[in-house]
């Protein structure tokens, strides 16, 4: 199960990493995101801080789906995915696998975007990194996992491209909540403490089981 | 026109959205009533004689 | 199947022509008066009601799906359908009487602090995708399924929304409003379970009148089928 | 007598207004090959991947062995192969890594660079495949197919885009599997099952003449 898994998403690492095109424009997409928004508020820094947290979630979250766009896009090029739904491997492993990938698109993106968006915002005194980050994590798992369930559901659908959106947002709403509730304890403000990094953590516990659930019946008819 | 006088129109303001969705219900449960008794004799006459494929 | 045709409609139909109007009566004339919202508070005994009904709803629907999912018939995907669609119906009552009250009460089309409000939001966004979802597959094996799981997602959206609503609550607006509380004097109590049946009652029977609606609709179609000679 | 491999039983699949396949019934013993002819929109491909077990059957049932298709447990998929009109090949990888990657998921070992030596692509087996022409697809998804060496091989117009000594392959593909493995094949070319000397049966308007 975890070795199908695996495969399925070493070989999209090996795909990126050839073809590179969608992390780049990933992180440009981030990083245009962050700026833009800089700008279009540029006038206050004294709200800066949830400003910024909430600029950088807003980018996090439409640069995940921007790359969810992209989930399935090698195998419904070349028809692999009759393929995968007829080698003997758990279902639930081809969204798996996939999931895993997604995540370390993510996660690589951040890497270098949340640097950007700390120099953007913070010449001193920013957040607690350790918070943000481990927040960050919680969500992109969630993010991966209910975001390659959506560009599943979608698959099926000639106008994919723009129901992928409209299926995963609402889903991610609650991440960002909890995620932008997390970043503004790192800036000290009173947020319950570890609760909303608590919650995050059961989003992708919750989500990960009805998806695991329900992959058996996800790609196929 | 104090609170008090004010009751019995906010009660009717909602009698009448009551009203309004009853009446709504009521005309599509008739109009099914009437299909569901073709639908019972048009699947009645198609049993016995059966389609030649 | 014809005997309880009338049975799962008539019964509801004539439920809600009872309790809703008694709730009107005992929410106005009954209860006392809410000591400094006045009228608009009367807007409880329905705004709730419709919230919860609107939650069992979706969890028919979702019940509906699993056992599509498991069972494999047109029933079950079509009660899903209809399940999920009475949710998003009582769902969009519940954003207009919430604000009509908001607005009656507290001069604010809006009231963040109103958790139920915001999860509602998160779940009106969520459920009309569950129709985009459906309407954008052609009819078949695979839409039902696709429909089947978004609906069973919705089990986990639901309690997610409302605790990540919560999380959130002590930023967005520290005001923390609670409506719903077993504190309630004896009258407001027993209107507002007057007020749950007669919501309850009223989504039986938009479900039921739907359902026979989808199923009229399916039964012409196999028949026009047939005399095409395709029976399949 | 062990039961047919392929059982359908009056088996129907619609895509909305569309009736694919009208009552199909068809039984292919263990072992037997068998051509499927008919023009195109036959449903030739509805049937063949309602044996699969990609679709879901409107109607009846559609089996192998004795369980139903769409719901083979692993175990049946191990020892089946689908090769249909798309080459289910990922288009950024090397012809050798979409072989490795098909035996790796199939838990099976064999030489890849023998199985491209006998499709004749041993001298493009390291060059990513979105530069290849529709017949080397076609010659690499049949080896992709037989790969795993398996015992129910179903393959969707194969011969499509093939050259001379291409269609001479796939006649011995087919020749090697007569008796050792099921094989039922959708084909526009009619005089294959003579040539193998095995069943053909014709589809016209997706029903079963």
């Amino acid at each position: 199960m975890i070795g199908a898994a695996l495969t399925i998403a070493r070989v999209k690492f090996v795909l990126e990493i050839r073809r590179r095109e969608v992390i780049f424009a990933m992180l440009l997409f981030l990083a245009a995101t962050i700026v833009i928004v800089r700008v279009a508020l540029s006038g206050d820094t004294g709200a800066g801080t949830r400003a910024a947290a909430g600029m950088l979630w807003a980018a996090v979250v439409f640069t995940a789906v921007l790359g969810l766009l992209r989930t399935f896009a090698a195998e419904h090029e070349g028809g692999v995915i009759d393929a995968l739904l007829l080698a003997p491997i758990d279902r639930a492993s081809i969204w798996l696998g996939t999931a895993l990938a997604q995540f370390g698109f993510l996660t690589a993106i951040e890497l270098v975007a949340v640097p950007v968006w700390w120099a953007l915002f913070f010449q001193g005194g920013g957040p607690s990194v350790g918070t943000v980050v481990i927040a960050l994590l919680l969500a992109n798992v969630g993010i991966a996992l209910v975001g390659t369930l959506s560009a599943a559901l979608a698959l099926g659908a000639r106008t994919r491209d723009v129901l992928l959106p409209v299926l995963v947002l609402p889903l991610l709403l609650p991440v960002v909540l909890g995620g932008v509730t997390a970043t503004y304890g790192a800036f000290g403000e009173e947020v319950g403490g570890l609760r909303p990094l608590g919650f995050l953590a059961l989003y992708d516990l919750v989500f990960l089981a009805l998806a695991w659930g329900t992959s058996e019946h996800l790609l196929g008819d | 026109m104090t609170l008090r006088e004010a009751v019995p129109w906010v009660a009717a303001a909602y009698i009448l959205v009551w009203v309004v969705i009853l009446a709504y219900v009521w005309i599509i449960g008739r109009k099914l009533n009437r299909l569901e008794r073709a639908l019972d004799e048009l699947e009645a006459q198609q049993q016995p004689g059966t389609p030649d494929a | 199947m014809r005997t309880n045709r009338h049975l799962t409609t008539t019964v509801p139909l004539v439920l809600s022509i009872v309790l809703v109007p008694l709730t009107i009566a005992m929410a106005f004339w009954w209860t006392g008066e809410d000591v400094d919202q006045g009228l608009s508070q009367k807007i409880f005994y329905f705004h709730v009601p419709i919230a919860l009904t609107s939650y069992i709803a979706f969890a028919f629907g979702a019940f509906s799906a699993a056992m599509y999912l498991w069972k494999r018939t047109e029933a079950w995907d079509l009660r899903s359908y209809v399940g999920v669609h009475s949710g998003t119906i009582f769902g969009t009552l519940v954003l207009i009487t919430g604000p009509l009250w908001a607005k009656a009460s507290w001069g604010v089309w809006w009231n963040w602090g109103d958790r139920q409000l915001n999860v509602f939001l998160i779940l009106f966004l969520y459920y009309c995708a569950y129709f985009m979802l459906r309407f954008s597959l052609d009819e078949g094996e695979r839409r039902r399924s696709a429909s089947a799981i978004f609906a069973l997602l919705g089990v986990g959206l639901i309690p997610m929304s409302f605790l990540a609503v919560r999380v959130a609550q002590t930023l967005i607006h520290p005001t923390v409003f609670t409506s719903i509380g077993a504190a309630m004097p004896g009258s407001f109590l027993l209107t507002f379970l007057v007020g749950m049946a007669g919501m309850l009652s009223l989504m039986v029977l938009l479900i039921s009148v739907e359902l026979r609606g989808k199923r009229t609709a399916a039964r012409v179609l196999q028949l026009q089928r047939s005399a095409r000679g395709e029976d399949a | 007598m062990q039961p047919p491999v392929i059982t359908l039983a009056e088996c129907s699949k619609r895509f909305g207004e569309r009736l694919a396949l009208r009552k199909a019934t068809l039984m292919v013993a263990a072992g037997e090959t068998v051509v499927v002819l008919g023009p195109n929109g036959a449903g030739k491909s509805t049937l063949l991947r309602l044996v699969a077990g990609l679709l879901r059957p409107t109607a009846g049932s559609a089996r192998i062995g004795d369980v139903e298709a769409i719901a083979a447990p692993k175990e049946v998929r191990a020892g089946l192969a689908y090769a249909g009109h798309q080459p289910q090949l990922y288009r950024g990888l090397t012809a050798r890594e979409n072989i490795d990657l098909h035996l790796r998921l199939h838990q099976a070992t064999a030489d890849t660079g023998a199985l491209l030596e006998r499709v004749g692509l041993a001298d493009r087996a390291d060059e990513r495949i979105d530069g290849f022409s529709r017949g080397m697809l076609q010659r690499l998804a049949l080896a992709r197919a037989t790969a795993h060496d398996p015992v129910l091989l179903l393959l969707d117009e194969p011969a499509s885009g093939l050259d001379a000594d291409g269609r001479a392959l796939l006649d011995a593909t087919l020749r090697a599997g007569i008796g050792s493995r099921t094989q039922l094949v959708a084909s526009h070319d009619h005089d294959l099952a003579e040539r193998l000397g095995v069943r053909a049966i014709q589809l016209a308007n997706g029903g079963l003449a």
